[in-house]
């Protein structure tokens, strides 16, 4: 299945969504849609016969700071039958940085979606349980960004309480079950 | 250690004693963080044997053990998790920092890493290396061993 | 009399042995408490709750039967070593007694309370 | 036995834990033994490489990329460069290409021996640890011969190698080939009909095809689950289309079918390695002809004064990479590895973004684990092998 045929496809198969099919120097056809539709497109890319991508290998986000629409989504999906990989950028503004999640399409974007908002603060509409993933829950800040210093000159924190309280942890981890019911 | 003249009995002080066991047989607590845990596996494995100098014992708790080798990188999220078994640890013991990463942040200065282990915790030795050889952290092994003997029994 | 003062010694030097132990690390080695040495060890992070929680009836009832058995296999101990004056009357005694443990073995494996599920 | 309400119990298998292969928390709810809920906590070893990446010029991300998933440092470096050289357009000499293979397949089988070893320790057979450590010690020998260090030899740069091929490297490697198949064996005498065992891995942490592929765990784990999916086949890179080998798969997808792939994957990667070794001429091109991106070799650089100018601009102002994005997967020990490399057209890489099969893996650990036993959490960990620089980078 060449890339060549694959711009005709999509729009036959998403008719509404504005759909912008550029070629990439490696073997990515890649797809830029806006984000309001990703709800609509991602679940036809896994579903539809002719794509059945069904894994998706990779979601990240990069921050070109200057340039505005600031930030850029993205997915790199793979379909295993018709040996195809297609990536996906969906652009987002820097003033309110949100996208829907595609979490119920791809369980495999729970963690790399959290990973996402911590490292870059952009947040997942209806995410399950949008919670930092990698730095300490207190952290301020979002490191992956390009205006965040690379360097913070800080005290390292040794003590914790001695003792959580079982009220505490039975708490949060109440409302970790709750959000992945 | 003085040999008597003609009674075959060898005499030696307490303190002598005591540093000698403490230093022969000193077990590590298990903290491999990163790379270089994966060279203390390899020192404690069959072609860099450890356990030539009695510390071959990697105890999984830090109450039975009396020295940690901070293995890798030391991130801020894992600092006061060190700190509690460091803690947690029953006297006398000591530290080993293996590592670039443990003792000064190595190649990583950023947001992420504590900029050295001494941050956190009291180091007695460094050992330099990204990783370092299995030779070189069984030298710094050997180079604590040489500090003990020299303590005074606290 | 005089087999006894074998197991007198053997006893008067397993308590010196574990006594001398404990004493010396009291005597030669530093004592320093601090409440974060004090707390519970669990994996470097601050502990939930105490151990003292409810525990499931499973574990006791794994419990109870080990004892069971294992209290049976220190019977054979001394039997063992008098197997020559006890004859064939004691190797019966012993079959029977075994027996009837075999008994409830079977008895236990049967009504499921081995198995874990 | 009447269902009395029993009260879970809440056990934290925390960073410090000898047996989660690294800083991985997972807070257990357990009624009994069973597990009843898992919630993993992993950010214990976040290092911020990416963010380091991002201040240093080209060629010197490549140490950076070598100590993300350090069991893999050859593969990383690999998938890298050929992001890279795909941004650069860059053709590689063929027997570029023919060491490249041999050094990942090299690094695959060191993988996965660190992964044995470990694995086998966790389950009570500590002298397969041993074992493994020993053959290992010889693919570090080989890492030493080329670049003069075990773990990170950095061989492989953006553009080709760091250097030919030194003296005895074809002895070294083709002594290792012919030993290695022998001690393999011998870890499936220890390991394969082991009652323990397989008492202990046979239906454990199992996990389905359709669960495999929407958790993302493309690699050993989902060919253990049935699909034989794998980058080198599906995706050739580097002349993988010319070597033939067969790609290990089973369908049960318990901790028993990962162990037999894996032990199948370290017979394939003999067999690519003999296969590339007879290709490699003991000297040849060792990488792509540009004067911007090769530094020339030593000897020039004393005597000639446009090798120095050359060897300085390399060094000091470093590769330019037209701007664009990349992404080419590769078939690392763990799963598809690959970076995907945005630049702007400076010497220095805007974003660099590791695809990291350990941190799906982690995600998917709760499907494999709630159910089972506590002793099973152990296997299933080893099974899936996570190393947490490779999740926290």
């Amino acid at each position: 299945m060449e890339s060549s045929a694959l711009p005709d496809l999509l729009q036959r198969v998403l008719p509404e969504a504005r759909v912008g099919v550029t070629q990439s120097s490696d073997l990515h056809p890649t797809v830029s849609i806006d984000r309001r539709d990703v709800g609509a497109v991602m679940p036809v890319l896994r579903d539809h016969a002719e794509l059945a991508c069904a894994v998706l290998a990779e979601l990240t986000a990069v921050d070109f700071w200057p340039r505005e629409p600031r930030f850029e989504i993205v997915y790199l999906l793979l379909s295993v039958q018709h040996r195809l990989r297609l990536r996906v950028k969906v652009p987002v503004p820097g003033d309110d940085p949100h996208v829907p999640t595609v979490s119920p399409v791809w369980p495999a974007a729970i963690w790399l979606e959290r990973e996402v908002w911590d490292l870059f603060g952009i947040g997942f509409d209806n995410h399950p349980d949008l919670r930092r993933l990698l730095m300490p829950d207190d952290w301020q800040g979002h490191p992956l960004r390009k205006d965040y210093p690379v360097q913070v000159r800080m005290a390292a924190r040794t003590s914790e309480p001695l003792q959580v309280s079982e009220q505490e942890f039975r708490a949060n981890l109440e409302r970790d079950r709750r959000a992945r019911r | 250690m003085g040999l008597e003249a003609d009674i075959p009995i060898l005499t030696t002080t307490v303190e002598k004693m005591v540093q000698w066991a403490r230093r022969s047989s000193i077990w590590p607590v298990t903290f491999g963080l990163a790379c270089c845990a994966i060279e203390m596996m390899a020192m404690s494995c069959s072609r860099y044997d450890i356990a030539r100098f009695g510390a071959e014992v990697f105890r999984g708790s830090p109450r039975q053990s009396d020295l940690m080798i901070v293995a890798g990188r030391l991130s801020r999220k894992m600092a006061p998790v060190l700190r509690r078994i460091y803690d947690q640890m029953p006297e006398p013991k000591w530290v080993i920092s293996m590592g670039a990463c443990a003792s000064i942040g190595g190649v990583f200065d950023n947001y992420a890493l504590v900029q050295g282990v001494d941050q956190v915790v009291p180091v007695d030795v460094f050992v330099p290396g990204c990783p370092p050889r299995p030779e070189a952290l069984i030298y710094g092994i050997v180079q604590l061993q040489r500090k003990i003997a020299q303590q005074k029994l606290a | 009399m005089q087999g006894w003062l074998s197991i007198l010694i053997m006893i008067a030097l397993g308590a010196v042995f574990a006594l001398a132990g404990v004493l010396l690390s009291r005597v030669l080695g530093p004592h320093k408490p601090s409440p974060e040495k004090l707390a519970p060890y669990e994996c470097g992070v601050p502990p939930v709750g105490d151990a003292r929680e409810r525990q499931s009836v499973k574990f006791y009832l794994v419990a109870m039967i080990f004892l069971l058995f294992d209290i049976e296999v220190a019977f054979l101990y001394p039997w063992a070593m008098a197997l020559r004056d006890l004859q064939w009357m004691g190797f019966v005694q012993v079959v029977v007694f075994v027996g009837l443990l075999l008994a409830g073995y079977i008895y236990v494996w049967r009504k499921g309370a081995l198995d874990w599920a | 036995m009447p269902d009395i309400r029993t009260e879970t119990m809440t056990v934290n298998m925390g960073p410090q834990h000898p047996s989660t292969h690294g800083v991985l928390r997972l807070v257990l709810e357990l009624d009994g033994e069973t597990v009843v809920s898992v919630a993993p906590t992993i950010g214990y070893l976040h290092t911020g490489i990416e963010k380091t990446i991002e201040q240093k010029k080209w060629q010197q991300a490549v140490p950076l990329v070598e100590r993300m998933d350090y069991l893999s440092a050859q593969s990383n470096a690999l998938a890298f460069c050929l992001s890279v050289e795909r941004l650069l357009g860059l053709e590689l000499p063929e027997r570029v290409r023919w060491i490249r293979i041999l050094v990942a397949e090299l690094q695959r089988i060191n993988s996965h021996l660190v992964w044995l070893g470990t694995h086998g320790m966790e389950l009570g057979a500590v002298s397969v640890l041993m074992y493994c450590f020993r053959e290992r010690e010889l693919l570090l020998n080989i890492n030493e011969m080329l670049a003069g260090f075990r773990m990170f030899p950095s061989y492989l740069r953006i553009g080709g190698l760091r250097e030919d091929l030194p003296r005895g490297f074809h002895e070294a490697v083709s002594a290792f080939l012919d030993r290695f198949p022998s001690k393999l064996d011998e870890y499936e005498d220890l390991l394969t009909e082991n009652e323990i065992y397989t008492e202990r891995t046979r239906g454990v942490g199992r996990l389905s095809a359709e669960d495999a592929l929407a958790y993302g765990l493309v690699g050993p784990i989902a060919r253990a689950s049935g699909v034989a999916y794998d980058v080198r086949k599906a995706f050739p890179y580097l002349g993988y289309e010319t070597v033939d080998f067969a790609v290990a798969s089973r369908t049960e997808g318990d901790v028993y079918a990962r162990y037999l792939v894996r032990i199948e994957e370290m017979r394939q990667s003999v067999a690519v390695c003999r296969q590339v070794l007879a290709r490699i001429t003991p000297s040849g091109a060792w990488a792509v002809g540009d004067p911007r991106i090769t530094p020339p070799p030593k000897d020039r650089v004393y005597t000639e004064m446009e090798a120095l100018i050359q060897h300085f601009l390399i060094y000091s102002q470093g590769i330019t990479v037209p701007a664009g994005e990349a992404y080419v997967p590769v078939e690392g020990p763990r799963g598809e590895q690959g970076f995907s490399v945005v630049s702007d057209g400076t010497n220095r890489p805007w974003r660099v973004k590791a695809r990291s099969p350990s941190l799906l893996a982690c995600q998917a650990l709760e499907k494999m684990i709630v159910g089972g036993l506590i002793a099973d959490v152990i296997a299933v960990i080893g099974s899936i092998d996570v190393v947490m620089g490779d999740v926290d980078r």
